[in-house]
C-alpha cells in the first residue's frame, strides 16, 4: 500500500495522541503490525495540556478526552523523532501545530529535519484553538499552504467531523497541496457527572472517541470521497477488521487506529492478521482495490 | 489473545466519602463504597485506581483496603495540591473513581518476602491480607519508613502478623532496626533462606524507585524473584495516553504493570532513570522519587 | 414545569418521529408519563418517504435512520391533532416542515388551528433538504421569523448538531421569535455492509440516535445554554433518569425521548418515577432549580 | 419491568442463501444460516425477521423454519416488487437478516387448533413443529387456500400429521373440503369438543386479516381462546416508527405482536377495518387483506 509515495508494509497507522511519543513503542507498534505510526500532535514550545481528568471511558468502547494538546515541543521531540525512525520500513508520520501558518511551518520544518516521512497538520482538534482552523475552508486552505511551501515531505491534512460541511474543508487542504487527508478527529462532545454537577473532563468539553463515532467517521470519509481525488487516511472508532474493511469501503485508502488500543497491543495483531485473511479469501491483491467500492451502487434503490 | 476490559468503570464512580482513617502525620485512609448497579468490584492486590477530586485534579493511587461490602479505601499521603486537597476532604464529601487499573502482584508458590518503603506500604497492603489469609502460605513482611511516624499500618501488621515474620526498619533507627530495608534484606537473607527451606523466594516490593533499583540489583546476585511496583505520571489509567511507558520494552506501566517482573525490570533502560512529565518529555528520575 | 406558557405535567416528551401519529398512542404515552408529545414532521402534502431498510439499529442502543420524513400531509392529519388534543393535560406539538418559509408557515399554521399546543419547526433532520435551513443563521432567521408571524402558540425549533457552531443558529432562531430550542436531531452518520459493499440504509447516509449521541447532545446543550435565554428542550440518547439529570444541569428545561422506546412503554414510566423520586431525595420542587447547574463550576480547576 | 432486548441483531446480518425449495407456484422457502459471532439465534413460534434485499427493499417475513445448526427459513408468496425480487434470487446471493421480532404464540394448556389460511401458513408452521414435538400435546391443524396448488406445506404436514388430526380445504373445492376455513371449523367443532374432552380450546390463527376476524367472532360466540397473528406495514420492527400501531391500544404489532389474544382483539377497532401505510395514513384495510 502507498499513499503520497510513502510504501507502508500496512494500512494500519496509530492515530496521533495514542501512546504519544515513546520511539521503543513505535518500534513495538510496528512489530504487532502497524505499517504506520503517527506522532502525538507536537507544538513549538512544550505545553503542560490540560489538567486530569483529562481522559476517561464512557460505556461500550467510547472515550471522551481533553488532553489539551500537551507536547514536550518541537525541540525536545526531535532527537525521538530520529529515534523512531531508525525502524526499518515504518513510516513515521509527525503531528504538528501552531498559533500561526508560520509556526505550524517551522514546526513541520523541524519535524521533517529530523526524519518525520510526512508531516500531518492538526487543525481539528475540538478542544483547543486549532480547531478553528480546521472549521473554516479559506484558513484552512492558508495554513495548509504555508506548510505546503515549507516542506518537501508529503503532507497529509486531518479533519474535524464538527462541521457543517467537511467536504468543503476537505477541497481546500486539497487546493492547498495536501497529498492526503485524515477523517477523522474526535468528536466534541460532554459528561457531566450528576452527583457533583460538573462535566467530568477538568476542561469540560471533549473530545469523543471509539466505537460511537465510527458510523460518523464512515460518513466523512464517504462524502470527502466523492469530492476530494487525494487518498483519504479513514480514522474512529476502528476494534476489528471488518471497521477497517467499511473504512476502504467508504473510500480510504489506510485506517489509523487510537482508542482500540485500550485492548493492548495484541488487538493490532488480530486486525492485521484477520484483514489480510480476508483480503486473500476474497482475492483482492492489493488495498486500492477495497477503497470506495461503496459508492458503486450510487444510484440504485 | 486481546486484553479483556477489566475496569470496573472507566468513568468517574462519584461516591461520597465514608470514613478517614488517619494512618501517619502525613497519610490518611479515605474509605469509599465502589459498587456499580448492584455490582461489587474485583480487585486484586497491586492494582490501582484513578481518584478524581472534583474541580481539583484525578491522581492514580493504590487500593490498600477492599472489603466484603464493595468498599474500597486508599491511602493517601500529602505530597502535592492533589493529595492535599483530599487531606482536607470531609465525610460526605463526593470523589469519583474509576478502575481498578492495572495487573497486580502475581503471587507465587513459594516463599513471600513482602517490602514496602514509605507511602509504598499501601500498594503491597492487599497483597499481605491475601498471603495472610491464605493459612498454608509463608511469608514475612518488611516495612521501612524514615523515622517511626511515618510506618504505615504498624498496629494492623503487629497484631496480624506473627513477631518473627515481622521487620520494621526506620532511617533514623526511631523504631526497630535503623537503616534503609535493603540493608535490612541483606542482613535477613541467610534467615529468610533457612526459613523459605527448598522453597523458590520472591520479593513483592514498592516504594521509592531508588529503593526498588537496589532491591532488584540484591535479587539478581542472590537469585531471587522480584515483584516490584512501579509509579509514572498517569492521565488515562487504560493504555491510551502512553505517559506511563518505560523505555525500551514499551511496557505501559497501568496497563502492563504497575507490578514488573525481574526479568522485564533488568531489561528497561529507564528504571531508576527516566519518567516522562505529563507533556511526555523524558526527565531524569528526581528527588522525589528517592 | 412549563415552557414558553404550556404547562407540562412531565418533563418528559415524545422526540418527533417515534412512534409517529397515532391518536391513541398518544394518550397512552401520557398515561406512561409523558408530558408532552411531538407528532412526526408533517409537510404540506403526503410524502412516501425513503425505501426500506430505512430504520436498523448499530450496536449498543443505537440506531441509525433515513426514513426521509414520510408523512400523510397536513390535511390528512389535521383530525389526528384534534383528537390527540382530546387527552387532557397532554401537551400537544406539531413537527412541522416545508419546502419555503411559506409552506412551513401554512403546515404551521394548519396545524394550530386543528389545536396544535405548540409547533416545532424540524429544519434539522439530516437527510433532508430540510437541513439546509438549520445550517445558516440567515436562512433559520427568515423560515423561523415566517412561521412566528403566522401561528401564536409557542414555537420550538428543532437543531441539527451536525453544524460548525450550534450556538449561531441558536441565537438566529431565538431573534426570529422562537420560544425554544429542541436540541438535538440526528447526527449524520452512515453503515456500510461489508458483505454486499453497500451502504445499508436505501438513502445511504442517516441519522444516529440512542446512546452513542447522548455525549454530543449534552454538549450541544450546553453550549446553547450559554447563548440563548430561551429555554432548551434536551434530546438524543436518553435511557435513564440519570440522563435526564445529566441534561437538565447542562441547561435544558424539559426533555425529549426518541429510541429508548425501543424498550416499549414501561421505559417512560421507569424514567418518571425515579426522576420524581430523585428530586423529593434531593429535595427540588422544581426542574427550574436543576436546569443549568453545571455552569456553576465554569471557571474553577 | 422494562422490555429486554431480545433481537438476535437489529442491523441486517449478511448470509448467503444456502437453499431455496419450491413450495407453491407462487411461493418459495428461503433457507439461510443466522449464527452471528458463533451465537444461535433463539426463535419462537410466530416471531418474524426482516429480511433486506439489498438494492431492492426489506420486508417482514414470519420464520417458518428454525434448524438445529442455526439456520432458518422463510416462505415468502410473490406478491410485489420485494417478493419478486427474492423469488428471483439464487442460492449465494447474499441477504440481510435482522430480528427475530414479536412475541410469538403463546402455547397454552390444553387443546391446540392451528389455523392458516394461505401464505398465512407461514406463521404458523413452527408452531405445528412445536406442538407435534411435545408428544402429550392435544392439536389438530387447519390448512386453507384458494386452491390446491396453493396449499403450503402439504406433503409434509400429510407426513407428520396424523390423518384425523389435518383438515384442509380449498376455496375452490380441488382438494379435500370446499370452502373457507371458517366453515370447516364450524362444522368441525362438535368433534373438536368431544376430542378435547374437558380441556380448554384455543385457537392460533395466521391468514388474510378479514378470515382472522371472522375467526374472532367465531371464538367469541363458543367460548374458545385465540391467538391471531396480524400483519401491518414495517419500517424498524422494533418499536421505534409506530406504523404497525393498531387503534385504540397503541399495541405495536411489531413488539407487543405480531400475535393478539381475543382479549386484545376484541377492543381494537382496527382490527379488519384500518391499517396505517407507510406515510403513517389510516386506509381503510383493502382487498389485499382479504
Ligand atoms: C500506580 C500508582 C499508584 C500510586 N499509589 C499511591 C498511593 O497508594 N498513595 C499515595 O499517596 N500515592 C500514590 N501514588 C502517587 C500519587 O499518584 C501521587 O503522589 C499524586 O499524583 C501526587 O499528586 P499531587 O498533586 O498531590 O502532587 P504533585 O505536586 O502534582 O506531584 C507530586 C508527584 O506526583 C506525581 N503525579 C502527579 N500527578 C500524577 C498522576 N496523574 N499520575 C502519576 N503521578 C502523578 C508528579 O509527577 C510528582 O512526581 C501512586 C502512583 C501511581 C502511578
Ligand atoms: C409480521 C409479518 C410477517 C409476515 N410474514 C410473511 C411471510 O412469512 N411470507 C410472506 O410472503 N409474506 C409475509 N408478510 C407479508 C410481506 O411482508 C409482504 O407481502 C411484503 O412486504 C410485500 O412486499 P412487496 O414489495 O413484494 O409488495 P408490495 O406491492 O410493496 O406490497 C404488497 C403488500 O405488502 C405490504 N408491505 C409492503 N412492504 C411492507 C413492509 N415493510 N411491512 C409490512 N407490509 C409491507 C404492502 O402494504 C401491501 O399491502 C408478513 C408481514 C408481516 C407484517
Ligand atoms: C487520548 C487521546 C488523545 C488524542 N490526541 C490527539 C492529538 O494530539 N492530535 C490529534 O490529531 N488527534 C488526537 N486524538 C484523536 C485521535 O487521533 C483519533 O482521531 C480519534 O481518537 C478517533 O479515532 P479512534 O476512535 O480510533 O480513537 C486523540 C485521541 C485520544 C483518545
Ligand atoms: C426512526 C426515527 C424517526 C425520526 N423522525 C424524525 C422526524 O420526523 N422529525 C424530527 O424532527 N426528528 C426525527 N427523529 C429524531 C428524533 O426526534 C430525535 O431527535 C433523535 O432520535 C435523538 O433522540 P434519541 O436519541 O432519544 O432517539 C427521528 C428519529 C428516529 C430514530
Ligand atoms: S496512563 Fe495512559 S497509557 Fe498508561
Ligand atoms: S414496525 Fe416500527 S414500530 Fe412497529
Amino acid at each position: 500500500m502507498s499513499i503520497a509515495g510513502l510504501r507502508f508494509k500496512s494500512p494500519l497507522i496509530l492515530a496521533s495522541g495514542i501512546l504519544g511519543v515513546s520511539p521503543s513503542t513505535m518500534h513495538i507498534l510496528a512489530d504487532y503490525g502497524m505499517g504506520g505510526v503517527t506522532t502525538k500532535s507536537i507544538g513549538p514550545i512544550k505545553t503542560n495540556g490540560y489538567k486530569n481528568p483529562s481522559i476517561i471511558g464512557l460505556n461500550n468502547d467510547t472515550f471522551l478526552n481533553a488532553v489539551g494538546l500537551a507536547n514536550p515541543g518541537i525541540s525536545a521531540f526531535e532527537h525521538e523523532i530520529s529515534e523512531i525512525k531508525t525502524k526499518e520500513r515504518l513510516v513515521v508520520i509527525v503531528s504538528v501545530f501552531g498559533r500561526s501558518p508560520q509556526e505550524f511551518a517551522n514546526v513541520a520544518y523541524l519535524a521533517e529535519q529530523a526524519g518525520a516521512d510526512a508531516i500531518e497538520m492538526n487543525i481539528s482538534c475540538p478542544h483547543d484553538d486549532v480547531s478553528t482552523i480546521g472549521v473554516d475552508p479559506n484558513l484552512t486552505y492558508k495554513y495548509v499552504n504555508t506548510v505546503r511551501k515549507r516542506i518537501s515531505c508529503p503532507l497529509f491534512v486531518k479533519l474535524t467531523p464538527n462541521v457543517t460541511d467537511i467536504t468543503k474543508i476537505g477541497q481546500s487542504a486539497e487546493k492547498a497541496g495536501a497529498d492526503a487527508l485524515v477523517a477523522i478527529n474526535t468528536v466534541s462532545a460532554l459528561a457531566i457527572d450528576i452527583h457533583t454537577k460538573r462535566p467530568i473532563l477538568s476542561h469540560g468539553i471533549g473530545g469523543l472517541s471509539g466505537k460511537a463515532i465510527k458510523p460518523i467517521g464512515i460518513k466523512h470519509v464517504y462524502t470527502l470521497f466523492k469530492s476530494v481525488s487525494i487518498p483519504i487516511i479513514g480514522c474512529g472508532g476502528i476494534f476489528a477488521y471488518e471497521d477497517v474493511i467499511e473504512y476502504f469501503f467508504a473510500g480510504a485508502s489506510a485506517v489509523q487506529l487510537g482508542s482500540c488500543l485500550y485492548y493492548g497491543y495484541d488487538i493490532i495483531t488480530k486486525i492485521h492478521d484477520n484483514l489480510f485473511r480476508y483480503m486473500e479469501t476474497h482475492e483482492y491483491n492489493t488495498i486500492s482495490e477495497l477503497t470506495g467500492l461503496a459508492h458503486t451502487h450510487e444510484n440504485e434503490g | 489473545m486481546s486484553l479483556k476490559k477489566t475496569a470496573h468503570t472507566d468513568k468517574p464512580f462519584s461516591t461520597p466519602i465514608k470514613s478517614i482513617t488517619r494512618e501517619t502525620p502525613d497519610s490518611i485512609t479515605i474509605f469509599v463504597n465502589f459498587v456499580i448497579d448492584g455490582k461489587k468490584p474485583i480487585i486484586k492486590p497491586g492494582q490501582f485506581i484513578m481518584v478524581w477530586i472534583p474541580g481539583i485534579d484525578e491522581v492514580p493511587m493504590a487500593v490498600s483496603y477492599a472489603l466484603e461490602n464493595g468498599d474500597i479505601g486508599f491511602t493517601v499521603k500529602d505530597v502535592g495540591e492533589a493529595t492535599h486537597s483530599l487531606h482536607n476532604l470531609e465525610i460526605g464529601d463526593i470523589i469519583g473513581i474509576r478502575g481498578p487499573y492495572g495487573n497486580g502482584y502475581q503471587v507465587r508458590e513459594g516463599y513471600s518476602v513482602i517490602v514496602g518503603g514509605g507511602i509504598g506500604m499501601a500498594s503491597v497492603k492487599l497483597l499481605i491480607d491475601l498471603v495472610q489469609k491464605k493459612m498454608t502460605h509463608h511469608y514475612s513482611v518488611i516495612v521501612g519508613a524514615r523515622t517511626k511516624k511515618e510506618l504505615l499500618y504498624l498496629p494492623e501488621l503487629e497484631k496480624n502478623c506473627p513477631k518473627s515474620q515481622l521487620f520494621v526498619c526506620t532511617d533514623d533507627g526511631s523504631y526497630e532496626n535503623k537503616g534503609f530495608v535493603t540493608e535490612l534484606l541483606k542482613e535477613i537473607l541467610p534467615w529468610i533462606k533457612e526459613r523459605s527451606g527448598a522453597q523458590k523466594i520472591t520479593i513483592y516490593a514498592c516504594g521509592p524507585e531508588i529503593m526498588l533499583k537496589k532491591i532488584l540489583l540484591f535479587c539478581n546476585s542472590n537469585n531471587i524473584e522480584l515483584e516490584a511496583s512501579l509509579e509514572r505520571y498517569m492521565r488515562c489509567g487504560f493504555g491510551l495516553c502512553g505517559l506511563c511507558i518505560v523505555d525500551p520494552l514499551g511496557i505501559k506501566i497501568c496497563q502492563n504493570g504497575p507490578v514488573l517482573t525481574s526479568a522485564i525490570l533488568n531489561e528497561l533502560d529507564d528504571f531508576g532513570r527516566f519518567h516522562r512529565d505529563e507533556t511526555g518529555e523524558k526527565i531524569r528520575i528526581d528527588s522525589h522519587y528517592e
